[in-house]
């Protein structure tokens, strides 16, 4: 494979593009796990900058990097839904505006 | 042409050692100390608390007389002598001490003051008996002794200055005796407060004297007076004006005194005629060098003395209470005083103030004891025909009559006669002549009018009312009255010459203004008397008028008194009414007094706590508004997350940029 | 005598006192309140001990003693008293048995309130001796927090409202006060925050302006001046009358005190150029003060509006810039710990038998009760500064000493004697004068520990009145040495229309 | 011309590039679906297909392993349990969008663009990679001696994964250690959370009936949820005050 044959600042933009993407789900939508899929999201697209920059440097650090991000990402999501379902039990809704006991 | 006769020295010795006139501090401590014993255990002292106060009182009297007789002992020029006694104030550059001065016109008042107090303190005996609080009156009477010697004794302004505001304090108590009856406490604190505000005069009076001359004490100030600058000098005089008008009950400050009768009797004799109310004509007359510098304020000081005459007189006629007329009767010879001081004739002023002092005493005193007959009853026209049951008080108030009406050869004729000759000469002041000699008229009729209504003329009192017992008063009461009457009857002497009735002023051979003459600077200068014998005679031939006029009115049968009071309408109503004047204050003053003091209480309430409150709520106001901002959903949280984020990265790259473009 | 740590003793005695309140038993009320007069009682007796020792005519500090607190920072404990402090502590250790004597008969909660006197007293001392800014200012704190709690915990009805505002108000004045300590320290080098050290630094004239706004706000809401007083009325009715005595004789001084030890001494300028508006505010003071006083329906609250018309007077002595206003400023300040003191004091007694300060319930009491109506006649004469009492030996030389360097202000200030008269004298005969009713009727007269209480405080009234001058031979070194501090390094202050034909000696060579 | 503008013509011959454009843009078309289906099951298809499609650009950039992680852990696990938890608990159901909080969605847009704004700007900066053998157009990226720009050659020469794991178990061991232990106590605390509460009544302020049949049908607790507040998933309003507070 020629090197770099797309140059990084592409690879770069799309990870912003999908970043931002993730961002304005978890803003916009109402239910948790739509929310909780579009930080999936986020995450990946900063995964996928490591590894862009990792080949731009033509060291592995960023591919290993990115693998943590991964397992970290698991973690999160098992006890992220686990809290999900608790709420439900809860409040039996995964509307993240009626969960507002918080309010001053 | 003006002579002036002894100058005045401005010389102050110092007494020999043991002389009375060195123990002079003791005048005014004895009674002191007397008032302090009867106010802690009069009680217990129940009728000798009259006696402790007598003795007192006595005491003083006697001393005063030794001290007067020492002092005529001393040289013409060597009269004035201060006795300092202890250090008082010293502050910074400021000092005063308590001492003693005597000097004629001191000397002149302390015997008015000890022998008439002693007088009514005896009268008083009778007068006050079976009052519950009958020590305590004692006691008032004795510190308002003691407080007026030391204002007749103190040697700089602000000594005098104490002695004027413990007497103000002094009438306060006593004419507040009966408190009981709240008319009688709010005549009390309206004399205090009117005081007050003559005694604010006097202090702003004492600052310019003392950052003109760098003292209070008479001994400096007077000597200097031609040194002061003519402005400070006006403004002194003024200032003084104002202290005497509120003390001396003159034109503005005058409306304290008719409601001082609320005061028992005794007290109105000694305080509101002999003693307090000459204070003022004491103090522009020991202020005289300062004066004499600036005549013209002399002139103010006659025309409100005369101002304050007319009006009084013009009252005195239609009031129908026998202490109210005496008192605006009071007031009117006041004004005469001011007349006399305050045109340079000193020496008149003050002996129209002793003989003022005597017959005016006598005349109060005869209304006490005829109230005292007629169980309080002070209208005349309940009263009429005591001749024959009030023998000795019939007799002497015909003698305190004669003297006040100014007819010869009695005292008033002589004291009042030298102070309307004196407005003979003095540029601008022939018109207080021609004023002064309409209210001698006037004096004469209301005097006469009290008198007829009294004494003579048929019986307007039933037998029957309870309490109503017209009898002669006991001796302790009519003794008093007796020597009064001596005394208005031949006080006259005082300063006539011996050698002729008519010659009767002869600066020279006079008693009472050769023995002044050091302590008073007259300005104007006595002019003698034989070119005016006319102008006396007039004045005489008025007064006469005037009791004819009474004697038309009041003892001829037939006389319809209501047709005449409609046919006065207007006039009648309105010096009956005293001339709306207490309304004009009331109105004024105390309604805008009081509405101010609401409108800043308001203010103080709703702007100033307001504000404190103001920002209490402020900050609340403030934590809620940062409340609202925890809406309590996870995605408005998440918002202020991202925008924070926007905002870090913007901020980053916009660095990185800059730092690399 | 300077071996015996005696001004430390004063402030250590009634704070071991507390402490020893605050171990007994909460029961045992009667010894309490004994130990607390005790207390007093010493710590009276020991600042008697002072006088001996004090050399009269000297106007620097004598007494001095010092240790290190907080080297570090350069904070020394130094103590020390002159003129006008000696006075003041004498004013507050008289004060305290009279205050405890008082307080016979209190019974909610004796321990806290008696403990709470006495540590109040230990701060007051400490305000008045601390010759170091930050013991000064720890003093000034320290001394909020057993007044609150006089306040908040036994006062009247609303007392949590009266005892916050009095807190903040003062707190924040404090908190400005010692940023301008922290600037005078680091302007001084940083080396020390005694008094001398920062004396003589130099400052231009807009640092001296603001640092005296800063200490002018501390002291004027201590005053309290006019636009700042209002924590004053709420403070005194919502108080225990205890605590209205102790604020009215002591507390209130601390803001005179002040000025003459912090604001002219340090900012000679600044005092010179903005005497004039605060004479304007004194004057405001005076006179508001006794027209709102004149409307009052509650007697404690015109008593508290009559502080401020008086301490008006006090501050107009001060920022006269004369030796004689000054000095009688200071005396006047200790005339008004005496009169005031004592009016509260009758006020308490009265309170304690009808539970009611409303002037309009009484009438008649100089018939019912004439031992009262006497002392509370010769306490209002004092207040109203009728020759012969106290009130006038105040007065009289500050508004004489006014009129020498301000005219306009004493010409001013001297109608605010009319209206004390009015409104004090009209309450007294609402209240003293008319037939016996309402409140009035069955009110027993003051028993012997109150006239034991009121004895002292009449006795020094005459005596002061008579003969004051032993305070003045104390007070006008100090001050005089104070004032022609301010003149020399100020600009010289002109003679507005000089009326003195020979000089009147202001600038007399000392 | 930038640099961004010059790679992009060089680049265009290579088959990196036509596979970046047609995988980035389904990768963006997923992303976009996800956000906007109403329906979350779609939305989690969509995901699926954007991890596909990022698992392919990581095999462009020479990840294999980690492209291969990918699909297994995100696409394999991660997404699975959410369509598990989705069936769970039944709210698949296509949910408003219109959210409570007034002017959320407007501002959530903007914000993106605004951070899309930035992100770009940095992106396309002209130093970004300046010097670097790589970031030359393609032409000079091979000089005398051999390719300058070797991107991952050398790394991956004997394979990614073993460069991979060679570089875990040698530089980042410890991370590896701490992140296993991250995922035991993600594990237990998914299973404590998971637990049924003995007494769901001081928890639950939802009434009893309303809780589905999560409980486990054997026990028969009486849910004696004493204060039957109204159904909490009813549309409360704004500042309604929830149950028990």
């Amino acid at each position: 494979m020629t090197a770099m044959a797309v140059p990084l600042g592409w690879y770069l933009g799309l990870a912003a593009a999908l970043f931002v993407i993730g961002l304005v789900g978890v803003l916009v939508r109402r239910s948790l796990i739509v929310m909780f899929m579009s930080i999936e999201l986020m995450l990946n697209s900063v995964n996928l900058t490591l590894v862009a920059f990792s080949r731009f440097h033509g060291t592995l650090d960023g591919q290993v990097m990115a693998f943590f991000v991964m397992v970290v990402a698991a973690a999160e999501v098992t006890v992220g839904l686990a809290i999900i379902v608790n709420l439900f039990r809860l409040k039996a809704s995964s509307d993240a505006d009626d969960v507002d006991v918080l309010k001053a | 042409m003006t002579t002036t006769i002894a100058t005045y020295t401005g010389v102050y010795g110092m007494p020999e050692a043991g002389s009375a006139i060195d123990l002079a501090w003791l005048i005014p401590v004895v009674p002191a100390v007397s008032a302090a014993v009867l106010l802690l255990i009069g009680k217990r002292l129940g009728r000798y608390a009259a006696h402790v106060a007598i003795l007192a009182i006595g005491f003083s009297a006697v001393a005063s007389t030794i001290a007067f007789t020492e002092l005529l002992a001393l040289p013409e020029e060597a009269r004035s002598v201060i006795s300092p006694v202890a250090t008082w104030l010293e502050v910074g550059d400021f000092e005063v001490a308590w001492s003693i001065l005597i000097d004629p016109l001191a000397a002149v008042m302390l015997l008015l003051v000890t022998w008439v107090g002693l007088l009514i303190h005896v009268y008083s005996i009778g007068y006050m008996e079976g009052d519950e609080r009958y020590s305590r009156f004692f006691a008032y009477l004795n510190l308002f002794a003691a407080s007026m010697l030391v204002l007749v004794l103190g040697d700089s302004f602000l000594t005098l200055f104490v002695g004027w505001e413990l007497v103000g304090l002094s009438s306060y108590l006593l004419i507040g005796f009966w408190f009981e009856k709240r008319a009688y406490a709010t005549a009390a604190k309206k004399a205090f407060v009117v005081n007050r505000i003559g005694d604010v005069g006097f202090m702003i009076a004492m600052f310019l004297v003392f950052s003109a001359t760098g003292s209070l004490a008479f001994a400096e100030v007077l000597p200097m007076a031609p040194e002061i600058a003519s402005g400070t000098a006006v403004a002194i005089g003024l200032l003084l004006l104002v202290a005497a008008a509120g003390k001396s009950a003159q034109i503005p400050l005058f409306v304290w005194l008719p409601d001082a009768m609320a005061g028992p009797t005794p007290v109105s004799a000694l305080i509101h005629a002999a003693t307090m109310v000459t204070a003022g004509v004491y103090l522009v007359a020991r202020v005289s060098p300062i004066y004499a510098t600036v005549p013209g304020v002399g002139l103010t000081v006659a025309w409100i003395g005369v101002a304050t005459a007319l009006l009084a007189a013009l009252i005195a006629c239609t009031q129908n209470d026998i202490k109210k007329i005496l008192a605006y009767s009071t007031v009117s010879q006041l004004g005469y005083m001011f007349i006399g001081v305050g045109l340079g004739a000193q020496v008149a002023g003050v002996f129209h103030l002793l003989t003022h002092g005597f017959f005016k005493a006598l005349l109060f005193l005869a209304a006490g004891s005829v109230m005292h007959a007629m169980a309080d009853e002070t209208n005349p026209w309940k009263m009429g025909g005591l001749r024959k049951v009030m023998p000795i008080t019939f007799a002497t108030s015909l003698l305190g009559w004669l003297a006040i009406a100014g007819l010869p050869p009695f005292s008033g004729f002589f004291s009042k006669e030298e102070i309307l000759v004196a407005a003979l000469d003095p540029p601008g002041a022939q018109g207080i002549w021609v004023i002064g000699t309409i209210v001698a008229g006037l004096t004469a009729f209301y005097m006469s009018r009290w008198f007829f209504l009294i004494f003579l003329g048929p019986k307007r009192y039933e037998q029957e009312l309870p309490g109503v017992h017209p009898h002669e008063s006991p001796p302790s009461m009519t003794l008093p009255l007796v020597l009064l009457a001596v005394g208005s009857a031949a006080g006259g002497l005082l300063n006539a010459t011996p050698a002729s009735l008519l010659r009767f002023w002869d600066p020279e051979t006079s008693f009472l203004s050769s023995f002044l003459a050091p302590s008073v600077v007259p300005y104007y200068g006595d002019t003698p008397f034989i070119p005016h014998v006319p102008a006396v005679a007039i004045v005489t031939a008025v007064a006469v008028a005037g009791v004819a006029a009474a004697w038309a009115l009041y003892l001829r049968e037939g006389v319809d008194h209501v047709a005449l009071r409609e046919r006065l309408g207007g006039f009648y109503q309105l010096s009956y009414q005293r001339f709306y004047v207490d309304e004009l204050y009331e109105a004024t003053l105390e309604r805008g007094g009081r509405g101010l003091a609401n409108a800043f209480t308001t203010f103080d309430r709703v702007v100033v706590d307001g504000a404190v409150n103001g920002i209490g709520r402020g900050v609340a106001g403030l934590a809620t508004v940062g409340r609202r901002v925890q809406t309590g959903y996870v995605r408005s949280y998440a918002l202020a997350v991202a925008a924070g984020t926007v905002l870090l990265a913007a901020i980053f790259l916009g660095g990185l940029l800059n730092g690399q473009g | 005598m300077t071996e015996i740590p005696i001004l430390t003793l004063l402030i250590v005695i009634p704070a071991v006192f507390a402490g020893l309140i605050g171990l007994m038993s909460a029961e045992s009320r009667e010894s309490i309140r004994a130990v607390a007069l005790v207390g007093t009682l010493v710590t009276f007796g020991a600042s008697l001990a002072i006088l001996p020792g004090f050399a009269v005519g000297e106007p620097g500090f004598q007494l001095v003693e010092s240790a290190p607190w907080i080297p570090a920072w350069g904070v020394t404990y130094l103590v020390g008293v002159d003129g006008v402090s000696l006075l003041l502590v004498l004013l507050t250790t008289f004060i305290m048995p009279l205050v405890v004597l008082a307080a016979w008969d209190h019974e909610a909660g004796a321990k806290g309130f008696f403990a709470s006197l006495l540590g109040l007293q230990a701060a007051m001392v400490g305000v008045f001796v601390a010759l170091d800014l930050i013991l000064f200012y720890v003093f000034f704190e320290v001394m909020l927090v057993p007044m609150y709690a006089l306040i908040g915990i036994w006062g009247g009805a609303n007392r949590r409202y009266a005892a916050v505002k009095f807190f903040l108000y003062t707190l924040v004045g404090g908190l400005l006060m010692l940023v301008a300590i922290l600037y005078l320290y680091f302007a001084a080098g940083a080396q020390s925050f005694a008094y001398e050290a920062i004396l003589g630094v130099e400052l231009s004239t807009t640092e001296q302006t603001w640092l005296f706004l800063a200490f002018f706000a501390a002291f004027a809401i201590k005053v309290p001046l006019f636009p700042v007083h209002t924590w004053l009325p709420d403070a005194h009715t919502e108080a225990p009358t205890v605590g209205s005595v102790i604020l009215a004789a002591v507390l209130l001084k601390i803001g005179g005190y002040g000025f003459l030890r912090f604001s002219l001494p340090y900012f000679p300028e600044a005092s010179t150029t903005l005497a004039p508006p605060i004479l304007v505010l004194a004057i405001v003071g005076i006179l508001y003060g006794a027209l709102v006083a004149m409307m009052q329906s509650d007697i404690k609250k015109l008593v508290a509006y009559s502080s401020v018309a008086h301490l008006g007077f006090v501050v107009l002595g001060i920022f006269a810039l004369d030796v004689t206003a000054s000095a009688g400023a200071v005396v006047q300040m200790v005339n008004h710990g005496i009169t005031t003191g004592a009016l509260f004091l009758l006020i308490g007694f009265m309170y304690d038998r009808t539970h009611s300060r409303v002037i309009a319930d009484y009438s008649g009491l100089m018939k019912a009760t004439p031992v009262f109506g006497g002392l509370f006649l010769v306490t209002a004469m004092s207040s109203v500064a009728l020759p012969g009492l106290n009130g006038f030996v105040g007065e009289f030389p500050i508004l004489l000493g006014t009129f020498q360097t301000y005219p306009w202000a004493a010409i001013a200030a001297v109608f605010g004697v009319i209206l004390a008269a009015l409104y004090l004298l009209w309450a007294y005969q609402r209240m003293f004068h008319g037939p016996i009713e309402g409140r009035a009727e069955g009110m027993t007269d003051l028993n012997a520990r109150e006239i034991g209480v009121m004895a002292p405080l009449v006795i020094l009234m005459v005596a002061i009145g008579l003969y004051p001058q032993p305070l003045y031979e104390r007070v006008t070194p100090t001050v005089e040495a104070i004032v022609i501090g301010v003149e020399e390094a100020g600009v010289a202050t002109e003679e507005p229309g000089d009326l003195s034909v020979e000089a009147a000696a202001e600038e007399d060579s000392q | 011309m930038t640099p961004l503008l010059a790679q992009t013509e060089a680049a265009s011959g290579s088959a990196e590039f036509w596979v970046f454009i047609v995988i980035g843009a389904v990768a963006l078309g997923s992303a976009l679906s996800m956000v906007l289906l109403r329906n979350a099951v779609h939305a989690a298809l969509m995901l699926v297909v954007n991890f596909f499609a990022i698992a392919v650009l990581y095999a462009t950039l020479d990840a294999q392993f980690l492209a291969v992680a990918q699909i297994i852990v995100y696409a394999g696990a991660i997404v699975v349990l959410f369509l598990f938890v989705l069936m769970l608990l039944g709210v698949a159901g296509d949910q408003a969008f219109t959210g409570r909080i007034a002017g959320q969605k407007t501002t959530a847009v903007l914000l993106g663009l605004a951070l899309f704004g930035v992100l770009a700007a940095g992106v396309a900066a002209p130093f970004l990679g300046e010097g670097t053998a790589c970031n030359v157009p393609v032409e000079q990226r091979v000089d005398a001696e051999g390719p300058l720009c070797e991107g991952l050659a050398v790394a991956n020469a004997d394979g990614n994964v073993r460069g991979v794991g060679f570089l875990i178990f040698t530089d980042y061991v410890w991370p590896f250690e701490v992140t296993s232990v991250l995922l035991v106590v993600a594990a237990i605390g998914a299973i404590v959370l998971g637990k049924r509460r003995e007494d769901p009544g001081e928890l639950t302020d939802a009434p009893a009936s309303a809780v589905p049949a999560l409980r486990d049908d054997d026990d028969d607790e009486a849910a004696s949820d004493e204060d039957a507040a109204e159904p909490a998933a009813a549309g409360a309003s704004e500042d309604d005050e929830e149950g028990t507070r």
